[in-house]
C-alpha cells in the first residue's frame, strides 16, 4: 500500500484546514416534492405496511417506501440503495431516526416498481437487503449499540440478538396488526446508547460479576482516585496488596455493594467485567416516549437475567415473542404495551405472560425504590399468591 | 473463500431481517475484489477480521475490544472513537479499529451523490462498515487506523464540506425529526433550528469545556420522532397555545370511513368500524371532547396537547396556528443515578430566527452547569443535586405549577434568608428572657 | 393540700404492684345491640347528618348520634357527657377514631330526644357543647396534636386554628354537601402527629429559621455527636467559640442546608427553633387514606407559608375554606379533594382555587424530588404561563 | 374571676364548634366551686394557668413549654410525657404539666362508670384536662406533677383494671376501628386482634428494647378507618379472597331508589337520581363491573376490592365469605427522609385467634430490627435503607408481583453470589489469556 494524501500537510496542520462547518445544509438534499411542499402538508396515509402517502395543501402527493436496515451497514449496500434511489427517487433518500431507509417518490404509479425492485434484492444468505415494513402499529427496527462489532463494555451483542429477534418479529414489521406501535430497542450495556429506557421493549446487556482486580498493573495504567470515585455505591477502596513480594498500590472492591455497573471499567481498563458465564441479558417493558394519551414512561424490568445464547439467542427471542403475543391478543387499539399493563396491574402481566418474578424485579437501588412498591391493599390476586 | 471460519455468525445468515453477517461477508467479498481498483490505506481483509473477532466473541461470550485511548483530528476534541482489537495477531486487520463519527444534515435526507462521495472516501481510508447511523444521530464510520484520520478529515471538510460529529465532553450532535419537511404535525421548522443550532455552536461541539456530554434534539409535536425528553439533555418539543383547528366535513368523513381512522396506522387487523366515542373522545386523556353525532368539540382550555385525536384523525384536526415550542432539560441514559427524562422548563417558546429566546436558556444553563457540575454530570444530575428551583434562578423563568406533575408532598421547604423577616440573626438574650432555660 | 396515698409505697414500689395488664376488654363496654349483633350487620344507611343507623341480620337496628368534640376536654364535660349517656344510652357511648363522640341507641324513638339533648348543651361562651354531624360527604372533626397546650416544639398552636378552621367548616360538618368526605388535619410541627400527611386538606406548623445556637451552655446539656448525628441535611458540625473569654465546645449550622426540622432540638434543648416571625403554617392537600378507587395518597403543599395569627387565623380559614368550596363547585360525585386536582391537573387546581404557585411548591428534597417534576409537554396552559 | 385576661383566647369562645377555651374555663371553675370536696392533688389554680400560659403563646406566638426530661412509674419506659413550663413563676399551676397516656379498650366503647371511674382519678391527681383521645389512641390525661404519676398508675391498675399507653421505643398504643362491632365491611374482629395483640405484647409496649418507636393499627377493610396503612409501622386492613356477594332484588332497589346510594351519604345535596352506571360501573378503578340494565356482574379477577361499589350499595353488595387481612409495613411521619405510608408485605392472612401467622411475622420483624435497625430509625426507614428483598428474607414470604406497583425502572440488579455461575472469584490469568491487556 502507498500512503494517498488527502492533501493534509502533518508538518503545517494548519495549512489549508478547515473547521467548524458543521453538517451541509438539509435543504441540498431535500426532494423537489419535499422541498415544494414544506411546511404545508394537509394529512398524511398509510397506504400499506411500509408505505406513507403525504398529501400536500397544493394537491403533490409525496409516497415514502420504509425498508427496513440492519443499521451495521457496507458501504456496498448503501452504494446499492443509492443505486435505487438514483433509479426511482431523482437520486434522493433518507434515514429515518430508528435507522429504516426511506425511499421517496411523487406519485402513485412510481410506488409498485420501487416496492418490487426494493424486494427483490436479497443478500448471498438469503436474508432481504431491503425488507418494506416498519409502519403503523407494527414493530419497527430495534434501535441498538454496538456490542461485540465494536464497544470494550459489552455485556452482550448487539447486532446478533437484533437479527435474532426482528427475525421472530418480521410479521409485524411487515403488517400492522399491533394493538399500537411497539418500540424494541437493545443496548449491549448499562450506558444504554439508546431509549432502551423508555422502549416498549428494552432489552440491556448485563455483568453479574464484580470486576476482577489486576493488582500487577492497576496503578500503572489507572488514576486509583478516578477509579474509586466513579462508583456510583461506593464499593471501591483504596488498598495496598503483596504482589511478587512488593506491596503495590490498588484497589479493593466490596462484592456486596458492586452492581457490576462497569463504571470502573470506564475509568480503568484493569477491572474488566467481561466474564461469559455472568453476563447476559435483562428485558425491560412497557416504556414509551410519546406523549400520546398517556405521559411518557420508564421501561421496567420484568426478566432480571437470561444468559447469552449465541448464535440466536433463542430464550430471548422467545420470550420477546411471548410478550408481543400476549400483549397483541390483550390489548385495547391505541394501547401501548405498558399502558395495557399499567391498566390490567402488573400482577396480572406477569400471570398472563407467564412470567416469573422475582426479588430482581423490586426496585431496591436508592429512595425512589420506596415509591414503586404498593403502598394500598388494591392489587389482585393472581397465581402469584399462593 | 473466507478468511476466517465463521459456523456461529453464520447462523445468522437466515431469516429474513437482513443479515449484518451477509453484509459484512459481500464487504469482505468486495474489499478482495477490489473493482475500483483501488490502494486500500487500511488493511484489505478488515471485513475478514471483523467476522472474525465477532466470531471469537461468539464463542468466548466476551468482547474482543479494548480501551480506546485518545486518538483524533488536531484541535478537536471528538468525533473519534479509538478502538483496538485484544488479539491483535489473530486479527491484523481491526487491531486499530477506530470510529469516525460524521456530522448527519439535519432530518437525514440525503442525495445519493453525496453519500457516495462519504462512501468512496470510506471505501479507500476506512474498514467498508458503517453504522447508519449512530444512536445519537451522527453517521458512524466503522474502523480505521489512527494515520487514516486527519486524512479522512482533510477529505470530509474539502470534498464533502462535512465535519465531524461529537464526542466526549461536548455539545454531541445534534438531531431532529423530519418536521416540516414532511409531516403535517410539525409546529416549528425542526430541521431549520436543528441545523442553525449546529453551526452556532461548533465550538461547543469540538472543544471539550464541559463537565460531561451534552445533547440537543428536536421533535417537531409531543409524538416525539426523535426521542427528545428521552434521549437528550436539551430537549425541544414542538406544540402550541391555541386551538386545535376542526374541520367538521372531514370529521364525518371518518365516521363515514372516507379516511382511515389513525390514517391507517391499523390496517393490517380488522378492528371494527371506526367508533368516533369509543376510539377518540373517550380516550382523551382529559376528557375534553364530545360528540354529539354530527359535530366534534374540544374544550381547548383543558387539552393537554397530547396527540391523540390528531393522530386518528390527521384530515380533520390540525393543530392550532399559534405554534412553538416546550423545552425540557436533563434526559439520560441511567449512569449513575438511574435513567432520567427531560423536565418541563419552559411550557412555550416561540421558535423562529434567530432563535434568540433558545439560546439564551442554553447559554445560561451551560454558564451555571459549567461553574456547578461536577466531572461527568449530566445537567440532569447537577439540576437534581442542586434543585429545580435553582435552574430556575439562573434561567430567569419564573415557577408555574405546569413544572411539576404534582407540588411537593413533604414541607422540608426551604427559606432564602431575605424571605424571613429578621433574617438568620437571631437575639438568643431576648429569646430566653421570654423564655427561661 | 394533704398528699392522698393510692395505696402505693414507694419504699416497696413492688407491693401490690400491677403491670402489664394492658386496656381493659373491650366487650365489658359494648351497648347490649352491638354485643348482640357484632359480625352480623345487614347494611346502614346515615338517616341525616350526625345519624347512622345499622341494621342487623337479626333485624335488630342500632341508631348512632355522632357529635363533634373539641378533643382538648375537661373532665367536666365528659362527665356530662356521661349524663347523656346514662340518660338516653343505657351508660354507653364510644370516641370515634377522629375523636368524636357517638351515643348510640336501639330505637329510632330514642333518636330525636337524644339529638335535641346534645343541641341543647351549650358552653358559657356560646359554643355547642355536642354538636351533631361529622357523618358522610362533609367535613368531620379536624385530627390535632397539641400545640401550644402542652408541646415544646409546635411552630403554631394547634386547639386554636382547629376551633377557627371548623367554625368555617360548621356548616359542612352539620350538612353532607360536598362531593366526598374532606378530612382535615393538623400537626403543629413537622413531626406530624396525626394523618397530615395523607389528608384532604392537612394544616402544618413550620419553622422557617435555623436555630438558635446557645454556646453559653450547649456543652453542658446537649450530648454534641447526638445533635450533630440527628440533622437529616447534615447541616450541624461541631465547633469551638469563644465565650466569654473561653474556648467552649458547641455546634456550627450551616444556614444554606438548614429546613428547620427540628430534630436537632429535640435533641437538643439548646438549639431552640421557635419564632414569632419566622414560625407559621403550611397547607398541604388532595391526601387519602381510604383505598377506595384511587390508591391512598400523599398531601401535597400548595400554600408553602401563611403566618401564625392568633386568635383566629384568618388567612389560613379563608384559604381553606376556599380550596373546600371551589373543590365542592367542580369535583364530581364520589370524588376526594386529590382526586379531582389529579384528574383536572395541578396546573388548573391553582388557577381555580387562586392560589398562588411558587417556587416553594417544587420538591427539592432527595432523589425522589425528581420524580414529581413534569417528565412530559403534557400540560394545560393556565393563568401561570405568561 | 378568671385568674388571668385572656382576651386573644377569649376570641376563641364565639362562633358553633365546641370552644375548649369555654372548656377550660369550665374546668377551671369546677376546681373552684370543688363540688365534691377533693383536696385536690395538684393546683387548683392549673386549668387558669393552662389558659394563661396559652395566651402568653397567643401573644408571644411562640410555645412556653420546655423539654420533659425523663419522668415516669417505675419499671416502665413509657406511658407518662414529661412537661415543664418556662415561665413557672408566673403560672405556677402548670410549673410540671405531665401527661399520662393511658390504655383505651379495642373499640374505644365505654361505659358511663368506667369513664367516671378514670375522670375521679383526673380530678383529684391531674389537671382536669384529657385529650381523648390521642393521635395514637390512648386516653391522654393533660398535666400532672411528678409525685402524682404512681399513685395515678397504682389508681389506674388497682381501681381501674387499666394499664398506661405507650411511649419512648417502644410498641405504642395499638389501634382499630370498630369493625365488626359495628360494621357490615369488617373482614376480621379489629376489636379482638387489637385486644389480644396489646396483650401479648406488653413487655414490648412497657419496656424499650427497640430502636424506636412502633405502632400497630387495625382496619377492618380498605376504606381505612383508622388510617392504618398511613399512621402504623405495621398496618392490618381487612380483605377477602373470593368474589363480592350480589343481591340482585337489591340491586334493583337502589337502581329503584329505595335504598339511597351510598346510605346517603351525599344526602344533603341534590345530586341528581342514583346512575348505577355512571356512579359505580364507570367509577369501578379496575372496569370489571358491568351492568346490563337488570344484572350487575363482577369480574371478580381483575376486582382491587377497592370498596368503592360496595360503600355505594352496601346493602346489595357485601364483601366475600373468605375474608381476612393484608399486612403492610413501615408508615411514619415524615421525619427523617419524608413521610410514608405502609408498604404491601403480605397479600393476604387469615386472622384468627390465637393469630400466629401474623405474630410469626411481627415477631421476624421485630427480631431483624432490633439487630439491624438504628437508633432512631423507623422500621420503615429500616426496610428502605436495608431493601425490600432483605425484608421478604428475614420473613419468608416469596416475592410477587403484588409487592410493587410496578417493577423496577432501572437494571441496577444485584445478584448474589451463589445466583451467579462460578462465583465471584475470577481467574486472572484466564481472562488475560483469552484478552491481551
Ligand atoms: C420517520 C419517522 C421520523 C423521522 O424523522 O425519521 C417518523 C414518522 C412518523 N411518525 Fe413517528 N416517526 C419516527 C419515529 C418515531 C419515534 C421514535 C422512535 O421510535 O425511536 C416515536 C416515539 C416512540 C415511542 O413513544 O416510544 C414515534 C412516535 C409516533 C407517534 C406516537 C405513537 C403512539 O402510539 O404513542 C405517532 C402518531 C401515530 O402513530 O399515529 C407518530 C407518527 C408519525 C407519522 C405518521 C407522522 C406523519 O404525519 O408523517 C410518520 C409516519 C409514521 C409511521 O411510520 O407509521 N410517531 N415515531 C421515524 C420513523 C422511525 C422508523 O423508522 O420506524
Ligand atoms: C456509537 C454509539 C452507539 C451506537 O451504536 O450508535 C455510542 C457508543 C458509545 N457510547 Fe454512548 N453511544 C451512542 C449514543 C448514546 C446514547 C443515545 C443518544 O444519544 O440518543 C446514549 C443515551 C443517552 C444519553 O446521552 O444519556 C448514550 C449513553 C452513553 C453513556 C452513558 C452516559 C450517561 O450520562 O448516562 C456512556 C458512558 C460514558 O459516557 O462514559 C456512553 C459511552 C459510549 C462509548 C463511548 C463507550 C465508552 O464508555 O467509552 C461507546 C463507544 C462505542 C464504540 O466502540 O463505538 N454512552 N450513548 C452512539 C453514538 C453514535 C452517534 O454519535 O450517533
Ligand atoms: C366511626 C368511624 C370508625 C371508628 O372506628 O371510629 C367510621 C365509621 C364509618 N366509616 Fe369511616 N369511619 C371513621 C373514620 C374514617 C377514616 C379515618 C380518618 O378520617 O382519619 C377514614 C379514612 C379517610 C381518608 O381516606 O382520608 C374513613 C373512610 C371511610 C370510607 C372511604 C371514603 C372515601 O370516599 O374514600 C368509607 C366509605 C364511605 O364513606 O362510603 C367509610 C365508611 C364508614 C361507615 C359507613 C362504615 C359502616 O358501615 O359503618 C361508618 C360510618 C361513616 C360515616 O360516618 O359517614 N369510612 N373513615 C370513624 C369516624 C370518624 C369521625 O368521627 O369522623
Ligand atoms: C400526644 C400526641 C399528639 C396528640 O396530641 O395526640 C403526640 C405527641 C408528641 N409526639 Fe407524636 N404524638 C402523638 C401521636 C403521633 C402520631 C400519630 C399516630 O400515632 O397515629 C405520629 C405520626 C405517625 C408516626 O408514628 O409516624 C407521631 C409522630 C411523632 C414523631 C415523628 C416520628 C417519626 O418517626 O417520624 C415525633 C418525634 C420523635 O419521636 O422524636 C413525635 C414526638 C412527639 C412528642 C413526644 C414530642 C417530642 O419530640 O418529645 C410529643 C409530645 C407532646 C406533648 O407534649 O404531649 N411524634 N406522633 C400523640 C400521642 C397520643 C397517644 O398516645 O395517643
Ligand atoms: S451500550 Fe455500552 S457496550 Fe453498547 S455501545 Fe454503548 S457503551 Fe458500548
Ligand atoms: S462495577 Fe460499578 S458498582 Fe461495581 S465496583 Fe465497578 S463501578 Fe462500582
Ligand atoms: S415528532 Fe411530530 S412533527 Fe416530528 S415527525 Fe413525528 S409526528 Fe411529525
Ligand atoms: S390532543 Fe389529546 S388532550 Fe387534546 S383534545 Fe386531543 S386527545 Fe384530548
Ligand atoms: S406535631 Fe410536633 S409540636 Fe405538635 S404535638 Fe407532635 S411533636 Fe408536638
Ligand atoms: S433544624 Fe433540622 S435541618 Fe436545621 S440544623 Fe436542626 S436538625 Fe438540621
Ligand atoms: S375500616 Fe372498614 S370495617 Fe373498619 S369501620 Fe371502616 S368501613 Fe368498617
Ligand atoms: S370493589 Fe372496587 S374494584 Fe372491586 S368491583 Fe367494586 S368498585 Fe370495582
Amino acid at each position: 500500500m502507498a500512503f494517498i494524501s488527502s492533501g493534509y500537510n502533518p508538518e503545517k496542520p494548519m495549512e489549508n484546514r478547515i473547521t467548524d462547518i458543521g453538517p451541509r445544509h438539509f435543504e441540498e438534499f431535500y426532494p423537489p416534492v419535499i422541498k415544494a411542499n414544506k411546511g404545508k402538508w394537509d394529512y398524511h396515509e398509510i397506504v400499506k405496511p411500509g408505505v406513507l402517502k403525504h398529501v400536500a395543501l397544493s394537491g403533490d402527493v409525496c409516497y415514502t417506501v420504509r425498508v427496513g436496515a440492519a443499521r451495521l451497514m457496507s458501504i456496498t449496500l448503501i452504494r446499492e440503495a443509492c443505486d435505487v434511489a438514483d433509479k426511482h427517487c431523482g437520486g434522493h433518500l433518507r434515514f429515518t431516526t430508528r435507522n429504516n431507509i426511506e425511499f421517496m417518490v411523487d406519485a402513485e404509479a412510481k410506488v409498485q416498481p420501487l416496492i418490487d425492485d426494493l424486494m427483490s434484492r436479497k443478500f448471498a444468505g438469503g436474508s432481504y437487503k431491503f425488507p418494506v415494513g416498519g409502519t403503523g402499529a407494527g414493530v419497527s427496527n430495534i434501535v441498538h449499540t454496538q456490542g461485540w462489532a465494536h464497544c470494550h463494555t459489552p455485556a452482550t451483542d448487539a447486532s446478533g440478538p437484533v437479527k435474532a429477534v426482528m427475525d421472530e418479529m418480521f410479521e409485524h414489521f411487515q403488517s400492522m396488526d399491533l394493538p399500537a406501535m411497539v418500540r424494541i430497542a437493545l443496548a449491549c450495556c448499562l450506558n444504554m446508547c439508546g431509549a432502551v429506557h423508555c422502549s416498549d421493549i428494552g432489552i440491556v446487556g448485563i455483568h453479574r460479576k464484580p470486576p476482577i482486580i489486576e493488582h500487577d498493573r492497576l496503578d500503572n495504567i489507572c488514576e486509583i482516585p478516578l477509579a474509586i470515585s466513579a462508583c456510583p455505591t461506593a464499593a471501591i477502596k483504596p488498598a495496598k496488596v503483596d504482589y511478587d513480594g512488593k506491596k503495590v498500590n490498588t484497589v479493593a472492591v466490596n462484592p456486596e455493594r458492586c452492581m457490576y455497573c462497569g463504571n470502573c471499567y470506564t475509568m480503568c481498563p484493569a477491572m474488566p467485567l467481561a466474564d461469559m458465564d455472568g453476563d447476559g441479558i435483562v428485558i425491560m417493558v412497557g416504556g414509551k416516549v410519546s406523549n400520546r394519551i398517556s405521559m411518557p414512561k420508564f421501561s421496567k424490568v420484568v426478566v432480571a437475567y437470561i444468559p447469552n445464547e449465541p448464535p440466536r439467542w433463542p430464550t430471548l427471542t422467545k420470550t420477546v415473542k411471548h410478550i408481543v403475543d400476549v400483549y397483541s391478543k390483550n390489548a385495547k387499539k391505541y394501547e401501548r404495551l405498558g399502558e395495557w399493563a399499567e391498566r390490567i396491574g402488573w400482577e396480572k402481566f406477569f400471570e398472563l405472560c407467564d412470567l416469573e418474578f422475582t426479588h430482581h424485579c423490586i426496585d431496591d437501588f436508592r429512595d425512589p425504590a420506596y415509591y414503586t412498591w404498593r403502598q394500598s391493599t388494591q392489587f389482585k390476586f393472581t397465581n402469584a399468591v399462593k | 473463500m473466507a478468511k476466517h471460519k465463521t459456523p456461529l455468525l453464520d447462523e445468522l445468515e437466515s431469516g429474513p431481517w437482513p443479515s449484518f453477517v451477509s453484509d459484512i461477508k459481500m464487504e469482505a467479498e468486495h474489499r478482495h475484489q477490489n473493482p475500483d481498483g483501488l490502494d486500500y490505506q487500511i488493511p484489505v481483509d478488515c471485513p475478514d477480521d471483523l467476522l472474525g473477532v465477532m466470531e471469537l466473541s461468539y464463542k468466548d461470550k466476551e468482547t474482543h475490544w479494548k480501551h480506546g485511548g485518545i486518538v483524533g483530528v488536531f484541535g478537536y476534541g471528538g468525533g473519534v472513537i479509538g478502538r483496538y482489537c485484544d488479539q491483535p495477531e489473530k486479527f491484523p486487520g481491526v487491531a486499530h479499529f477506530h470510529t469516525v463519527r460524521v456530522a448527519q444534515p439535519a432530518g437525514k435526507y440525503y442525495t445519493t451523490e453525496y453519500l457516495r462521495g462519504i462512501m468512496d472516501i470510506w471505501d479507500l481510508r476506512g474498514s467498508g462498515m458503517t453504522n447508519m447511523h449512530g444512536s445519537t444521530g451522527d453517521m458512524v464510520l466503522l474502523g480505521t487506523t489512527t494515520p487514516q484520520l486527519e486524512e479522512i478529515f482533510y477529505d470530509l471538510t474539502h470534498t464533502m464540506n462535512t465535519d465531524l460529529g461529537g464526542s466526549g465532553g461536548n455539545l454531541r450532535t445534534p438531531a431532529d425529526c423530519l418536521g416540516k419537511s414532511r409531516c403535517e404535525f410539525a409546529c416549528y421548522d425542526t430541521n431549520a433550528v436543528c441545523h442553525a443550532l449546529t453551526n452556532d455552536y461548533q465550538d461547543e461541539l469540538h472543544r471539550p469545556a464541559f463537565p460531561y456530554k451534552f445533547k440537543f434534539k428536536f421533535d417537531g409535536c409531543p409524538n416525539s420522532c426523535v426521542a427528545a425528553l428521552a434521549r437528550s439533555d436539551f430537549s425541544v418539543v414542538g406544540t402550541w397555545k391555541d386551538d386545535i383547528r376542526i374541520d367538521q366535513d372531514r370529521v364525518k368523513a371518518y365516521v363515514a370511513g372516507e379516511f382511515k381512522p389513525n390514517a391507517g396506522a391499523h390496517g393490517s387487523r380488522d378492528w371494527g368500524k371506526f367508533d368516533i366515542v369509543a376510539e377518540v373522545v373517550d380516550r382523551c386523556p382529559t376528557k375534553c371532547m364530545s360528540y354529539d353525532g354530527a359535530k366534534l368539540s374540544i374544550d381547548n382550555s383543558n387539552c393537554t396537547r397530547c396527540m391523540h385525536c390528531i393522530n386518528v384523525m390527521p384530515a380533520a384536526l390540525k393543530i392550532g396556528e399559534e405554534t412553538g415550542a416546550s423545552i425540557l432539560l436533563g434526559a439520560k441514559a441511567p449512569i449513575l443515578d438511574g435513567a432520567q427524562m427531560s423536565s418541563l422548563l419552559m411550557p412555550f417558546v416561540v421558535v423562529e430566527e434567530p432563535y434568540d429566546e433558545i439560546k439564551e436558556i442554553i447559554e445560561n444553563i451551560w454558564d451555571w452547569w459549567m461553574e456547578e457540575g461536577k466531572n461527568r454530570e449530566r445537567v440532569g444530575e447537577t439540576m437534581k443535586r442542586l434543585s429545580f428551583q435553582k435552574l430556575l434562578e439562573v434561567t430567569g423563568i419564573p415557577a408555574m405549577p405546569q413544572h411539576v406533575k404534582e407540588p411537593r408532598s413533604n414541607p422540608y421547604i426551604f427559606f432564602k434568608e431575605e424571605e424571613v423577616p429578621g433574617g438568620w440573626t437571631r437575639d438568643q438574650q431576648a429569646f430566653r428572657e421570654r423564655h427561661k432555660s
